[in-house]
């Protein structure tokens, strides 16, 4: 697929379903009576769907209070939102075991919340806090929830790929059965360390998974001019590794394709090259003036939006009432608001310490 | 005794006493104008890097450019800081003056093998017989809340390369004035820009007026200590001069511009006089530039002159934190200089 | 093609003539009467061919007598030998102008002598003579003929494709009708800067030759194991750039390949991506003990010789006789000896000098 | 008066005095015991690097490492040196201890993103919560006739980077124990190897000891200057001590073995004893290790025990030419070093 600057919003949700939805769709609510379904979401099942909603949306709000939060100078520095994205980070993330990896970037909220972080310990970390996941050093771009099998986000565009590889080579040694999944931006697919790191991993088989979050545009190059190839899954046959472009914004989708290269790389098949063709909504950073793009092409993928696109099809397909995923966005909402009381409330770093951690002991 | 900041300047840069249409510009405005004014002298003169183009850069910097001299002069690249520094090489040695942004000094970790293999040693290598006239902007240094891969001063790098001229201008004028002495400059040369200096103001001549490289520039003359700053170091360390000066401390001020080469003979004559040397600057304070310079002091006959250690102000051992408590605890304040030069000429030692 | 163990030596050269030569092989000697010939042979006039055979005999000696005299202590440092390569070297750089360019690599003075420089100031360079290409500055690994268009053997590998992309800006910005044409070996192509370099090339449409000589190894690493895809040319696709693979020893196919790339840069249609398959035959450099290959491979690559199968081509061609390829040889080995006496009578630099030339003036 | 090298080196270095089954190994044999060593004692040791296995390393430090623990724990690369930098910090961070061999220390400059932003920073940057036990050999200097590219001396620039411990063997002994120090530390390590040392011999315990990170070896007890020595220059330090003692000058040699973190105390008690210092290393003079030294000693008490002005002895200004003379002319030669100790003793100054 290519890269519409005027995306057919419901172009994957509105194809006829490939089949009927067979039986694991049924459970809660409305989804008693067998609907027409795509098998990608019939696939999934409604307590899966349900947490996969709640994290588009806690990510949705994560973002959107954090804006508010920088708008009102209670934090400083930049941020790079996500908004538009939260079904590449869920779908991607969803085949995920918690004590799978993930490595993320610059842009990285979306992939924090969905591998599972407390949004609490990530805004205490925004607001550069003693209790956030990095005790206020790493803020917005470094946050990482190694717990949680999150790595890092990365300040450096494809700084992360390099890493991955020797993720995938300890989890081989290791002899264990995880996989790891990186994310990076199209803009990161022209950097040297793309192309190291996909064939790296392809000649050793490791169990990684590459994930692209193809927004369309570096910061404000279009990845049309920046690279010659339509699609960045193009780019795979350069490493013999299996590539595939998805709709990024169609979670059911993401899943569907995300659950095929992970089961791939954990079953010893070696790596992949997933593409979510996606779009972020707001600007590249904090002090982006959309000089590069129309307001018609960002009206146009707001209409695209991953999680009106989801609610509609969830409910067309009466695998949620209105009800329900209106409880699930206020739930989303409880969950941010207190998180964010958590941060404010958080005590400060200590600025004695503050060659603190620089050698671990 | 102090004099004008401007006058003490242009005293050892060499400008030209009269210059004809001076007016306040910033810091980008005028590396804008410095650009401007040198791709419309020269054909061969262009600009590249990540976002210069219609976006106008990450901090501003190439603004309307891309719409003044277009997109074959100056020209988005994708995110490949190996590629372009590479390129930057290439087009040098084949009759090109190209002007190359890397969006923050940081990303420079990725293009140090053509800088520093392939630039730098080119001229030399290859015998005399090619040389390397390019030009690279790097936006650096802490105090945008950026974080450790953001943040950094990585400028003393370079000062160890020989080939290379690496430049730290900390006014508006020396911004434009430095930037096209570095384009005329057949070798490749590094300016180190400070973000935080961008929206800065002062006085910048219209005319394209060059500042010479590898002469540091005496803010401020004195008599009881050398503050030596580099980048927007001068300038806090100017700003610490004037409250040592309600304390009866007459410090001189020398802002370094220039890393490479060191203008040593400045600083040794300002030593010389002073008897005391405090180095301020934003890197790393170990193997900062700082180092450099108390050891050139201190291997030179001025160190016959000296009535006490010589002192160094630099980052702190740490990438530089978010939090911005710690973030501005990690490199020099004003505070820190005034206290450093007063405890220097009160006590002997900082 | 895939890079045969053991190489079938004549599989080009033996291959039935797609056609009749043609007039344009008329000329000198033995070559008068039409004999089947392959378009690829017929296509270079004799004076071509000789100037061509004259260069590869050019490389053979100039290389077999550097590594003398380096085994006698005569030479420092180390050097890598591309003895094996001629025709990948000559071949590609027939269709080249003076005023072209090339850049070189650590395995460089085939690319050299190819690219027209004087064996005598190469030798002075290697016995680090002030006369030297490089006023014995420059050594085996850094040799440059600037005014010839050679812009620098390179030690770092893959360190001359970014330069590459820079040239051909600054062709297309003078608004030249040159060409620039980088060679890198295999191993090269797992640098990043060789995926930079391919896709900046590709998105501006520059006037680039991308030349691979692909001799099976990196120093010890076999591409096989180095990368996931057969050939190197299959890495073309990932910029939407031509690729093509040929055999490497075989002048006539290189020279073809080369021509229509050089032919499209020239004419404003873009880079390709050109892989000749050779083999070393040589060590990767002088300390080299070749445990990663077997004497057989060496054995068979040298029956697969570049100059002999030249030669026997065109005497079954009729396009020289013995007598004639015999005088070129020799034409050859009289000038390599006087480069070589020009060199070891030549004078030493001043070492109070050391510092000259670190800053253009 | 002087001392055994072994005696003064396991004076300072804590070395238990009786080592059984010590045998002469060379630089190279020591390093690769070090790491077999350290792989039959812990699983999570590998190896990887450009050639490290079947081709035993570009300068034959494997050697036969790859027939012992076979292609999953010695593992050659690609030509990728971001990527494979890269790889040593994914492993790092995730349990696994990789000892990553760049080809050529030059070669560094290709991975310096990933181990300056990245291996130096997480430990930092993530709170303490992950840490990279990563291990990269870097082969450094010149003699070899290789010329501008692959002859570089650029352990400077990693003294100045917070997060990274650098180290700088110059014997055999001082391999193996550093090496294995660094394998057991849980930072980021670079261990610069000295090309034209790897044949050089001496004495090489067969336990798996260890030589503490951090500090410096006095290799030699003198009155009258300290020299310190760094990698293959405090080789020639002590040669040159040899030859100073016929002139009746006792020099006191220190080999700093670990440039981050500096061991000043070492240096500062040698200095308040012989009023006098001379400071050689291998990299360019300007900006190398030897100015961070002098800087230390310069702005410490120990400037009040100073005789006279510090000398430092560098690599010249200019990338390493390949004519053997020049080559040879470029960086400390012993001779350089006998006369800079003798001028400062006699004449004050170098
Ligand atoms: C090595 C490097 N180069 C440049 C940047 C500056 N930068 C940050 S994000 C960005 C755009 C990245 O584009 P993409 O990879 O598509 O990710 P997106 O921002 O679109 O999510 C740039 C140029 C950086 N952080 N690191
Ligand atoms: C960046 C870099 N990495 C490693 C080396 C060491 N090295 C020199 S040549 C070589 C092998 C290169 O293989 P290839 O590109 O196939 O060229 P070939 O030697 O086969 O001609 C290596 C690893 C180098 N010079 N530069
Ligand atoms: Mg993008
Ligand atoms: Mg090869």
């Amino acid at each position: 697929m290519t890269h519409a600057a005027t995306p057919s919003a419901t172009e994957s949700a509105s194809a006829p379903s490939a089949g009927h939805a067979g039986g694991s769709g049924s459970g809660s609510g409305a989804s008693a009576s067998a609907i027409a379904q795509r098998p990608a979401l019939a696939a999934l099942d409604d307590a899966t769907l349900a947490a996969a909603l709640s994290k588009m949306h806690l990510i949705r709000k994560f973002e959107e209070t954090a804006e508010a939060s920088y708008m009102r100078g209670l934090i400083h520095g930049t941020m790079h939102l996500s908004i538009g994205q939260e079904a590449s980070a869920v779908g991607s993330t969803l085949p995920l075991a918690v004590t799978d990896y993930i490595l993320s970037t610059h842009r990285g909220h979306g992939h924090c919340i969905a591998k599972g972080a407390d949004p609490a310990l990530m805004f205490a970390e925004f607001f550069g806090k003693e209790n956030g996941y990095c005790h206020g050093r790493g803020g917005s771009m470094h946050i990482a929830d190694i717990e949680g099998g999150n790595l890092g986000a990365n300040g450096i565009v494809a700084g992360g790929l390099p890493i991955a590889v020797g993720v995938g080579m300890s989890i081989r040694m290791q002899k264990q059965k995880r996989v790891c999944m990186v994310f990076f931006g199209d803009g990161a697919t022209n950097e040297g360390a793309f192309h190291e790191s996909l064939n790296m991993a392809s000649i050793w088989k490791l169990p990684i998974v590459f994930v692209c979050e193809n927004n369309k545009y570096g910061m404000s190059m279009d990845i049309a001019r920046a690279m010659a190839v339509a699609d960045v899954a193009d780019r795979a046959s350069a490493y013999a590794m299996p590539g595939s472009s998805v709709d990024g914004n169609d979670l059911a989708a993401v899943a569907a394709a995300s659950s095929e290269a992970v089961a791939r790389a954990r079953s010893g098949g070696g790596p992949s090259l997933l593409e979510c063709k996606t779009y972020r909504l707001r600007g590249h950073s904090k002090s982006d003036r959309n000089l590069y793009r129309s307001k018609e092409e960002i009206e146009a993928w707001r209409e695209n939006d991953a999680i009106r696109r989801l609610e509609a099809e969830l409910l067309a397909a009466h695998r949620f009432s209105e009800a329900q995923l209106r409880e699930i966005e206020h739930a989303a909402q409880r969950t941010i608001e207190s998180a964010l009381e958590f941060a404010k409330a958080s005590p400060d770093p200590d600025p004695r310490e503050l060659t603190r951690d620089v050698y671990a002991q | 005794m102090s004099m004008p900041n401007d006058v003490a300047d242009k005293a050892t840069a060499g400008v030209a006493a009269a210059e004809a249409g001076t007016r306040e510009l910033s810091y980008a405005e005028a590396i804008r104008e410095g650009l401007a004014q040198a791709m419309e002298a020269d054909e061969r003169v262009f600009l590249f890097g990540e976002d210069v183009g219609v976006y106008g850069g990450a901090f501003g910097v190439s603004g309307d450019l891309f719409h003044r001299f277009g997109a074959a002069r100056v020209i988005d690249t994708p995110i490949s800081e190996l590629g372009i520094a590479g390129a930057a090489v290439g087009a040098a040695i084949t009759g090109m003056k190209p002007v190359l942004e890397l969006q923050f000094s940081d990303f420079v970790t990725l293009a140090m093998e053509q800088i520093v293999n392939q630039a730098a040693k080119i001229h030399f290598m290859f015998g005399g017989r090619a040389s390397v006239p390019m030009v690279v902007r790097l936006p650096g240094g802490s105090g945008t809340g950026a974080a450790a891969q953001h943040s950094q001063s990585l400028e003393a790098w370079f000062a160890h390369v020989p080939g290379l001229k690496v430049l730290q201008p900390s006014t508006p004028y020396d911004a434009k004035g430095l930037l096209l002495a570095a384009i005329d400059d057949p070798n490749p040369v590094l300016i180190f820009e400070h973000k935080l200096l961008y929206k800065t103001k002062g006085p910048v001549p219209a005319d394209a007026y060059r500042v010479p490289i590898g002469k540091a520039a005496v803010r401020r003359i004195g008599t009881d200590i050398t503050i030596v700053g580099t980048s927007i170091m001068a300038i806090r360390a100017m700003a610490a001069a004037t409250r040592l000066a309600d304390d009866g401390i007459d410090a001189e001020v020398v802002d370094l511009r220039c890393l490479r080469p060191i203008d040593f003979a400045t600083i040794a004559a300002s030593v010389k006089k002073t008897h005391r040397l405090l180095i301020v600057y934003e890197g790393v304070k170990t193997m900062g530039i700082g180092a450099e310079i108390s050891a050139m002091i201190a291997e030179s006959d001025v160190f016959d002159f000296l009535d006490g250690p010589i002192a160094r102000l630099g980052g702190a051992d740490a990438p530089l934190p978010y939090n911005p408590v710690l973030e501005k605890a990690a490199v020099p304040q004003e505070d820190d200089i005034v206290t450093a030069a007063r405890r220097l000429v009160h006590e002997g030692r900082a």
